[in-house]
């Protein structure tokens, strides 16, 4: 592993004072794709998270967002060690463990927990509820006595009745497993909770439930969060910074507000235009809007057209361009570097939006940047006016 | 397409290396008869033996023995150890009536099992349905030589309906070939009947309900069409796997019981006799035959699926 | 006397000509040196005349050897060493060409080399199992010489042994065209020999074909009824035994089948019959070298304790009782007065136990060998119930036959008790004694001697009738037999097996049934009705 | 519930998995704490059929386990004892156990040759029964050995993948390919003369271990194909996923998180797999290497009995009935238990 | 457009004998389909809106299933119409979109063979030319390259491109009534939002009438002329998108509208939640089936309160509560599509 000595992602944070809880330094994860007899050749590699450095603070909430298949699921597991990175560092507290076997891994584990997506699929059907939330505790060594009280106790933190702990996981809804999930994450009371999409699979009044919970905990705790969503209004509601990926790379990391009222990268702008508002008068005014280039006219609002790439072989250049209605040439060509505008907002884009030529000419270069990266600053040319809905 | 024949003819022959291996140590370093003593005739002296053993090399170390025992069979010069005869040939000349019942048989089952399997699935959970599953594990439940003995007795025997035994070439008498086989093909296809209507029966209630079949029905296509191009082209495709494996272990001689109870002097009868007299030729021929159409056949089942099933990639 | 034996004259009510089919399973070989079984011996004998050969007639008589290509049977000189032989005149193969003195060493040059399975028969010959061991093919074996010229054949041999005009009479020794028999199997295409008649192998595992051999002419040989006889192989009995009774064969060369057999016996009477020809002795072997049958308590134990008409039952009814290790029909058979109880009668069980009891052997393990298959399981399986009666403790071990022969053959498998059964290579009393209880026999790996008798007795009186004529030596033999059963129980003997023949309807059964005490069936005798 | 679905399948035959099927009826069943045991048996229990022919299997049972009473105190024979020369009285009229010609009697419907006599003498009823325990020995605890050596192989094969697995599927797939009953009969044949030595354990050529083992070994790809593969796509679960991220080692994970998810399947492959060692004990048995003549098993006497048909077509037909109808009630009850697990699930059977 | 209604459906009711019981997943729903409109059907996932979708094209038509109820159109009757007259009906003058386009879309079979033969089985077009067809419907769905794609098989498309061969599918035979059961559910956003332009834009291009299935309501703002919600089997509101927006009557309601996060308003501190779980249809409380989870419940929530209009002047909004119009509009604080129900989640459970 060898990153070249440099700001770390430190830098990134809003507020530059402590280390951060967890730091990825150009983190690259690919999946071989082997085939042959006997001996396997590799005939490709999906290119599931391509040089991410992402830092996260202690206390904050991270949203990481992305749409499907960007690699939202393949980070957060290279970051709980899950899944063993191709290259890069992850860094927990400031110690490396990159490369840490399962023994010195062991006690980081009480540290960091998560939360699955699918409630269904995250609990094993076989064990009662009681047995999947002692579970970290037994593995941890915690007295068997105290055992069945904390998980009288956590149950109820999350919401349930301590009865349920002799239940069997089918006899939940799924809102209610997905909060035995976070109960089981709570047990050893660790301080990042890596939460992959944990509400995706639940329908919209059981998400704000879970989300609320979630955000209870987070103040009685003191929790760190990985939250990582495909649904930005979602996302918005409970993140401090927002991450927004795109075929394995970032494109923009921002505070959440600024994300919304801001986006610089023409890909999170897509987003935000897509998602369709539950307002049928907001809608019509949206309509109203004056539409970007490119794409298919949505209510007259720019919707980014296309069909997502293939990770196996992503485009030269920005990975967004083929889709991008901005792009230019240069996008075909050049991979744009992270690049780092006023208040604590990155983005990698050679035709920001929403920044002023003047930001975008004082713009420089993050170190978090991909190394592979271009050195070209966005244009201060293509800067333009905001997107809003005020 | 290419590769993925090359490899798996590749993979066949580390089965058929494996399965000759595995046929030759049984016989050899799990002790049994002395191929040499059979060979010897009646109260042969010591030096008899030993010349023998010599001119067999049964004094080879075992891998020497391996290898010479395979050189002869691919060279076609093996010979049984306990009647002489060239394995080959002994084989080649069992192959057809191996190969008519397998053929008859697979064909027979084949058809009834679909009709059967796609009959009670559409009459789900009815009583016809329910007799008919039952009926089909009765199928299952019989052993095959003992079916093959009653039809013998009684259709062959007592009734005198059906020729009990013996075989007449396709070649001879076609018609007599027929008849001959019938009740064959009849006792080998019973216990596959059973297993592959279920399997196709609760295959085709998957597939009753996948989304498609409600697309296909919400097409306004008619019940008809959407039960054979939609429900049974799908349903059909596993069973195709099973067929493939069971078609190529009885090619490959695996019908032993049938063969002997109606005494068929097939291949699978060949190596059921030469296996009691640890005649061990005959039966590392026979073994590595049958696990040659074993995996051709899986071979050609992994083709034929990727033509069902487009999805499949053959690599 | 020449009619002593009873036998029927062969052409007499019969009509010659016509063509049958018969059923078999299969000669073993059709190389006239290489054969084994009786089914081969059949086809064959028609086709292979040796120098002497057994009278073509039914029953007893048919165990006379008489001349056959030779002008006489000879009388041993040189103190029983010497043979002299004299072809007839004009003698001709199948194929035409003429029959020649040289062609005997040459055959036996091929039966030797070959390694057929008769060849020890031979090996008794001056330099024989030298030429067996090292000569090449070209190679002269001393103790036979012979005269194109004069068709004169002199054999010289190490030992007087009156077996070998019983070896001379059997087709492997029959003389075949020399130069064209290379020391190769001629299993597909068998050498032309001289006999009434000539083979055909069509296919050798589905059919052979006998037709007559026009240039066969023998005097005292008859020249066979049928014009056609076609061999059918099939392996399945029961269907063998159908098609009999069916006609679609006019003939099997084995049993019908087990299964079929009572409803043979009841409905075909006029055309089945049953004989325990050709001489077989049915035993059960006790090895005397380990325990529990090293004690003759134990040995004559077993003796006491078989039932033979459990036996007889366990046989379909197909055995004849008997307590004579020799069989009926083989010189030297003298129906013995039997120590351990009437033959056709019950067992005494508890005689047998309290032997067992004395021996000491008993609760001693025992297990039983015998082959798998019918009868063989069930014989076994009564032997190991009444083992199990008298006291050991008795399990049973049934093998594939070929294994099981190997396996009891073999001293280290420490066998100690099975099944033995004991077909007549020739009529010949010897035959019996010498390769059963024989320590000559113990030489050979694995010896037919499953029980590891060596008993001096045995063969002083072996050697010392090995070179007399069996039949005026039939006493000393009968002598032999009572001292292996009665005195010694070196073998338990209940029996001899029946030999069944069925016809077609179409056969003449009553005048042409052909029961022969070597070859089973002799073919030459059989005919159609008229 | 994906991973059962895959459990009753070879590999090859795709299931469309329906994550939801039992989930949802079951969430709609407010019991509290009913485990899928418990499911399963209450589900079980309503099936008529299944447990009428589950009766059945038990009543077969009971009866072959009370072999030893009929036989001292109704047939007053062994399983073992020739009764060549015997006489029986049947109907008031003596009879010979089996006439001079070797044609054994038939049923005579009493205590003593209930069903008749084979050609050696020995009573079929009581044989029947011995018979019965030996089938039934040999079928339960070759699927016992066969689901032990299955679970582990499936588990390491999918758990551990690469390597391993590789080897392992590998022999596997060379069992598979070697024409089963060949297998069997070679092995059968191999062992029967020398018995088998593993280190200080000796087994010798008629023991009923060896048919057993090689039953066992014959049937592992039939039932470890399918568990690897369903531990394939357990491994990858979220739960499993989770209990790793939670530090647990790939024993515990194999023992504690997948094992239990493996449990239906076996459950429901059980007595599919007694059932079918029971027929290829039969099959053995006909060919003459399973269980060793004269000790009785169902194969052996329809074998036997085979080869009698003509003069006593009982000997092969009651042993018949007696399998057919405890394979016949193995597999309906098998096919219950399987519908109890997963309604939705498929089945497959191999001869 | 003012012509009468394209389907009329009156008490529709579907049940299902299960192992649990009766489901009733369909009960008592009531409305007319209007030409040309986009009525959406929105509820929370297992509320019956799938069964009812596609009960109106005969496809529910199982063994357990009981239907009670009519649905008309153009003169037919839905609910008891034979085999025949369906499989008419079906794909021609009905037709519909599934939710998953990947098990929707026989895996085994080529795109365009799968919409030929639906061309085929409704008119008597030769093969040739229903291609020609084909390659031009794929086209205008706005699929790239839609000639080479009409031999594709599904799986060489993406989940879009399946989404959009499902809606040339249900278009190919210029139906008047396009049930679209949860078209965009397992799309991403960005192609979701295609997807639901392209279903706008055909309906202005055919003029054909839209059921739009879905729980998303953001989805329905953006398409939909009308709304109707369903709660446990029943509509229990119904009425234009600007109604159900901003003068919801059902405190169901009231709760949907206000679990959702928007990005195009402040962050709430807290987001408002419907306390409780749905019920199972099974075994649905008496009376109003919201009763065990509403705030408001009294006493007449015993009863089943009809589908009714009960705002003066507005007969198109009907609503299934008892609770008189005034104090509803109190009750739930003003602010449209703001209104929640949030309640520490500890209170949730139960
Ligand atoms: N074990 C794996 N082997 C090969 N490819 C993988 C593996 N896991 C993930 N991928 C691929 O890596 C890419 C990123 O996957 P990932 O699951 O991280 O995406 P995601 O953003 O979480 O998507 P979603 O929103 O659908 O969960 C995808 O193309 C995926 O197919
Ligand atoms: N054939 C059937 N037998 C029994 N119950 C059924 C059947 N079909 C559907 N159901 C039940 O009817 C209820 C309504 O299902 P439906 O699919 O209509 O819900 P939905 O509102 O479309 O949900 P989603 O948003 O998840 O698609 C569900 O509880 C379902 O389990
Ligand atoms: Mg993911
Ligand atoms: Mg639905």
């Amino acid at each position: 592993m060898s990153v070249k000595a440099e700001p770390g992602p430190g830098d990134i944070r809003r507020t530059g004072a402590s280390k951060p809880l967890v730091e990825v330094r150009h983190l690259k994860v690919f999946f071989p794709i082997r085939q042959g007899f006997l001996v396997e050749r590799e005939v490709g590699r999906v290119h599931a998270v391509n040089d991410v450095t992402l830092g996260i603070e202690q206390g904050e909430t991270l949203g990481l967002v992305g749409e499907s298949g960007c690699g939202k699921t393949t980070l957060s597991r290279a970051i709980m060690r899950l899944v063993d990175p191709t290259k890069g560092s992850i860094r927990f507290r400031g110690e490396d463990i990159t490369e840490a076997g399962r023994r010195r891994l062991e006690p980081m584990r009480r540290e960091m927990q998560m939360v699955f997506q699918d409630p269904f699929a995250s609990l094993n059907p076989r064990k009662r509820v009681g047995q999947i939330i002692r579970m970290p505790l037994r593995l941890h060594g915690a007295p068997r006595d105290e055992a069945p009280d904390r998980v009288r106790e956590l149950l109820r933190r999350v919401g349930l009745h301590p009865e349920h702990a002799n239940r069997y996981p089918h006899e939940f809804s799924g809102g209610q497993r997905q909060r035995i999930g976070v109960a089981r994450a709570l047990a050893l009371e660790p301080s990042l909770i890596v939460l992959d999409e944990p509400v995706s699979a639940l329908d919209v009044s059981v998400q704000a439930q879970i989300i609320n919970l979630l955000d209870d905990l987070q103040d009685d705790m003191g929790l760190t969060y990985l939250f990582v969503a495909h649904d930005l209004s979602v996302v918005r509601h409970i993140s401090d910074r927002i991450a927004v990926m795109y075929l394995g790379k970032l494109m923009e990391v921002s505070p959440a507000q600024e994300l919304y009222s801001k986006p610089i990268h023409p890909y999170t702008s897509a987003l935000l235009t897509a998602i369709p508002i539950p307002d049928p008068e907001a809608n019509r005014r949206r309509g109203r809007v004056a539409a970007g280039g490119g794409g298919t006219p949505r209510g007259g609002v720019a919707v980014v057209g296309g069909e997502p790439p293939n990770p196996v072989d992503p485009p030269s250049g920005c990975v967004f361009h083929p889709r991008c209605p901005r792009a230019t040439e240069l996008c075909r060509e050049v991979e744009p570097p992270l690049a780092r505008y006023r208040g604590g907002h990155l983005a990698a884009c050679h035709h920001p939006l929403n920044v002023s030529r003047e930001e975008t000419v004082a713009t420089t270069r993050d170190p978090s940047s991909p190394l592979s990266a271009g050195d070209v600053l966005p244009d201060g040319a293509a800067a333009e006016g905001s997107l809003g809905t005020s | 397409m290419a590769r993925f024949v090359v490899r798996r003819l590749l993979s066949m022959l580390v089965v058929l290396f494996a399965v000759s291996v595995l046929t030759f140590l049984i016989f050899n370093v799990i002790p049994g008869g002395d191929p040499a003593l059979r060979m010897a005739g009646r109260q042969p002296d010591p030096a008899q033996l030993e010349r023998i053993r010599e001119d067999w090399g049964f004094d080879e170390p075992v891998y020497v023995q391996y290898l010479k025992t395979m050189g002869q069979l691919f060279s076609g010069e093996l010979v049984s150890y306990s009647t002489q005869q060239n394995v080959v040939a002994e084989i080649g000349k069992r192959l057809g009536r191996t190969f008519s019942l397998a053929i008859g048989a697979a064909i027979m089952w084949m058809a009834f099992a679909t009709a059967l399997g796609l009959y009670t699935a559409i009459r789900a959970g009815r009583l016809s349905d329910r007799l008919l599953t039952i009926l089909a594990l009765v199928g299952i439940s019989m052993p095959v030589f003992w079916v093959g003995a009653l039809m013998n007795y009684y259709l062959g025997f007592k009734a005198g309906i059906f020729p009990n035994g013996d075989y007449v070439p396709l070649g001879e008498d076609p018609l007599e070939w027929l008849y001959h086989l019938i009740l064959p093909w009849t006792a080998l296809s019973l216990l596959f009947i059973g297993v592959y209507s279920r399997v196709l029966r609760s295959n085709v209630l998957d597939t009753l309900s996948e989304d498609y079949v409600r697309t296909a029905r919400a097409k306004g296509l008619s019940e008809r069409r959407v039960l054979v191009r939609h429900v049974l082209r799908n349903s059909m495709i596993p069973i195709v796997t099973l067929w493939g494996l069971d078609f190529g272990a009885v090619l490959g001689g695996g019908a032993i019981l049938t063969e002997a109870v109606f005494d068929l002097q097939g291949v699978g009868q060949y190596v059921a006799e030469s296996v009691d007299q640890l005649d061990v030729p005959p039966v590392l021929a026979v073994t590595m035959f049958g696990a040659f159409f074993i995996v051709l056949l899986n071979t050609v089942v992994d083709i034929v699926y990727a033509v069902l099933d487009p999805r499949i990639r053959l690599t | 006397g020449e009619d002593d034996g009873g036998g029927r004259d062969a052409l007499q009510g019969s009509r010659p000509g016509g063509s049958i089919r018969i059923g078999t399973v299969g000669p073993d070989e059709y190389d006239p040196v290489l054969y084994q079984t009786i089914p081969a011996a059949q086809a064959l004998q028609p086709v292979y005349t040796g120098l002497l050969t057994f009278r073509h007639v039914e029953g007893a008589a048919g165990a006379h050897v008489v001349p056959g290509l030779a002008e006489k049977v000879p009388e041993p000189t040189d103190g029983g060493k010497s043979y002299e032989f004299r072809l007839r005149d004009g003698l001709k193969y199948s194929d035409g060409s003429p029959v020649r003195a040289s062609d005997f060493e040459n055959t036996i040059k091929r039966l030797l080399k070959l390694a057929g399975p008769y060849s020890s028969f031979l090996t008794g010959i001056v330099g024989a199992a030298e030429f067996q061991e090292n000569g090449d093919f070209g190679a002269d074996i001393p103790g036979i010489e012979t005269n194109n010229r004069t068709g004169e054949i002199r054999i010289t041999l190490t030992e007087p042994d009156t077996k070998l005009e019983f070896a001379l009479a059997e087709p492997y020794t029959a003389p075949t065209p020399a130069a064209k028999s290379p020391p190769r199997s001629l299993n597909k295409e068998p050498p032309p020999g001289v006999g009434p008649y000539k083979i055909e192998v069509v296919d050798p595992n589905r059919e052979f074909v006998l037709t007559r051999n026009r240039h066969f002419d023998v005097p005292g040989i008859p020249k066979g009824n049928l014009d056609k006889i076609t061999g059918v192989v099939m392996d399945s009995i029961p269907r063998m035994t159908q098609d009999v009774i069916k006609g679609e064969l006019d003939f099997m060369t084995e049993d019908p089948a087990g299964d079929l057999l009572p409803l043979v016996r009841q409905r075909y009477q006029d055309r089945f019959r049953e004989d325990p020809n050709p001489p077989n002795t049915y035993y059960f072997f006790l090895n005397v070298t380990i325990p529990p049958f090293d004690s003759q308590l134990a040995r004559e134990a077993v003796n006491y304790a078989l039932d033979s008409r459990a036996l007889v039952r366990v046989f379909g009814g197909r055995l004849q009782p008997s307590c004579n290790f020799l069989p009926p029909g083989v010189v030297g058979y003298e129906e013995l007065d039997c120590k351990y109880g009437d033959p056709n009668g019950g067992a005494d069980l508890e005689k047998a136990r309290e032997l067992v009891e004395r021996s000491g052997y008993e609760g001693e393990e025992v297990t039983v060998w015998t082959s798998s298959g019918d009868p063989w399981e069930a014989i076994g399986d009564y032997y190991r119930d009444v083992l199990a009666q008298i006291g050991f403790e008795a399990r049973m071990k049934a093998l594939d036959q070929q294994l099981f022969f190997e396996l009891t053959g073999l001293r280290r498998t420490k066998a100690q008790t099975g099944f033995t059964s004991w077909l007549q290579d020739f009529p010949h009393p010897g035959d019996f004694f010498e390769p059963l209880l024989g320590a000559d026999a113990l030489k050979a790996e694995p010896t037919l001697n499953n029980g590891f008798v060596n008993d001096p007795h045995i063969e002083e009186a072996l050697d010392a009738l090995r070179g007399e004529d069996p039949e005026r030596a039939a006493g000393e033999w009968a002598e032999l037999d009572d001292y292996v059963v009665n005195e010694k129980a070196y073998v338990a003997p209940y029996g001899n097996e029946k030999t069944s023949t069925f016809f077609s309807e179409r056969m003449d059964f009553e005048n042409c049934s052909g029961v022969h005490p070597v070859w089973k069936n002799d073919w030459i005798l059989f005919c159609l009705k008229e | 519930m994906e991973e059962r679905l895959d459990s009753v399948l070879p590999e090859g035959v795709e299931t469309a998995v329906r994550s939801d099927a039992l989930e949802e009826t079951a969430e709609r069943e407010h019991v509290a704490g009913v485990g899928p045991w418990r499911l399963a048996a209450r589900r079980l229990r309503r099936d008529r059929i299944a447990m009428g022919f589950g009766m059945v299997f038990l009543v077969l049972v009971v009866i072959c386990l009370a072999a030893p009473t009929w036989a001292t105190d109704v047939a007053h024979t062994g399983p073992l004892k020739n009764h060549l020369t015997d006489t029986v009285v049947v109907d008031g009229e003596r009879k010979d156990v089996v006439s001079l010609d070797g044609v054994p009697i038939g049923p005579t419907w009493q205590g003593e040759f209930f069903l008749g006599a084979d050609t050696n003498g020995r009573d079929t009823a009581v044989r029947l029964l011995y018979g019965g325990r030996n089938s039934l020995e040999i079928g339960v605890l070759a699927a016992l050995i066969t689901t032990v050596l299955a679970v582990w192989a499936g588990l390491l094969a999918g758990y551990a993948r690469g390597f391993t697995d590789a080897v392992i599927s590998r022999s596997l797939d060379v069992i598979w390919a070697y024409p089963v009953a060949l297998l069997a009969i070679a092995l059968g044949t191999a062992l029967s003369l020398q018995g088998l030595q593993i280190g200080p354990i000796e087994i010798s050529g008629e023991s009923k271990l060896i048919p057993i083992l090689i039953i066992a070994v014959v049937y592992v790809p039939y039932m470890a194909r399918p568990l690897r593969g369903q531990v394939l796509a357990l491994r990858e679960r979220d739960f499993v996923e989770a209990a790793r991220a939670q530090g647990a080692g790939p024993v515990r994970i194999m023992l504690t998180e997948i094992l239990p998810n493996l449990s239906s399947t076996i459950v429901v492959f059980f007595p599919l797999m007694v059932a079918n060692a029971i027929l290829l004990e039969a099959a053995l048995g006909f060919l003459g290497v399973g269980v060793r003549a004269p000790e009785p098993s169902w194969g052996n006497m329809i074998g036997d009995g085979v080869k009698h048909i003509l003069t006593g077509p009982h000997l092969a037909i009651v042993p018949g009935i007696m399998l057919v109808a405890t394979v016949l009630a193995l597999n309906v009850f098998g096919d219950g238990v399987r519908d109890a697990f997963d309604p939705r699930a498929r089945i497959h059977l191999e001869h | 457009m003012s012509s009468g209604p394209l389907l009329t459906v009156r008490d529709l009711g579907v049940s299902f004998t299960a192992e649990e019981g009766v489901v009733r997943a369909v009960d008592g729903v009531t409305f007319d389909l209007l030409p040309g409109e986009v009525l959406a059907v929105v509820g929370e996932s297992g509320c019956g809106k799938s069964v009812m979708a596609m009960t109106l094209m005969g496809l529910t038509r199982f063994p357990n299933a009981r239907f009670e109820g009519t649905a008309h159109y153009k003169g037919l009757e839905l609910i008891d119409a034979g085999e025949e007259e369906l499989r008419r009906i079906r794909g021609a003058e009905i037709a519909m979109i599934f939710q998953d386009p990947m098990s929707s879309l026989n895996p085994v079979m080529r795109v365009g063979e799968q919409i030929i033969e639906q061309i085929q089985a409704h008119e008597g077009v030769p093969a040739t030319e229903a291609r020609e067809r084909v390659a031009q419907l794929l086209d205008r769905v706005g699929i790239p390259r839609a000639r080479d794609r009409v031999d594709a098989y599904p799986f060489e498309l993406s989940g879009g491109m399946r989404q959009r061969v499902m809606i040339a599918l249900a278009l190919s035979c210029g139906p008047s009534v396009l049930i679209a059961d949860e078209p965009t559910t397992a799309l991403d956003v960005t192609i979701q939002a295609q997807i639901l332009h392209q279903i706008q834009s055909l309906r202005d291009e055919t003029g054909a009438a839209v059921i739009l299935v879905t729980h998303d309501l953001g989805v329905v703002a953006e398409i939909a002329d009308r709304i109707a919600v369903m709660y446990a089997g029943r509509i229990v509101e119904q009425g234009t998108v600007n109604a159900i927006f901003y003068d919801p009557q059902h405190p169901y309601t009231w709760g949907l509208l206000g679990s959702i996060t928007r990005v195009d308003r402040a962050r709430p501190e807290r987001l408002p939640a419907i306390a409780g779980l749905p019920p199972s249809l099974a075994d649905r409380p008496e009376g109003c089936h919201f009763r065990p989870r509403c705030p408001h419940e009294f006493d007449r929530c015993r009863d089943v309160p009809p589908l009714v209009a009960r705002i003066d002047g507005d007969d198109d909004h009907l609503d299934r509560c008892w609770l008189p119009v005034e104090e509803k509009r109190e009750r739930r604080e003003v602010r449209p599509g703001e209104i929640g129900l949030g309640r520490k989640p500890g209170a949730a459970a139960a």
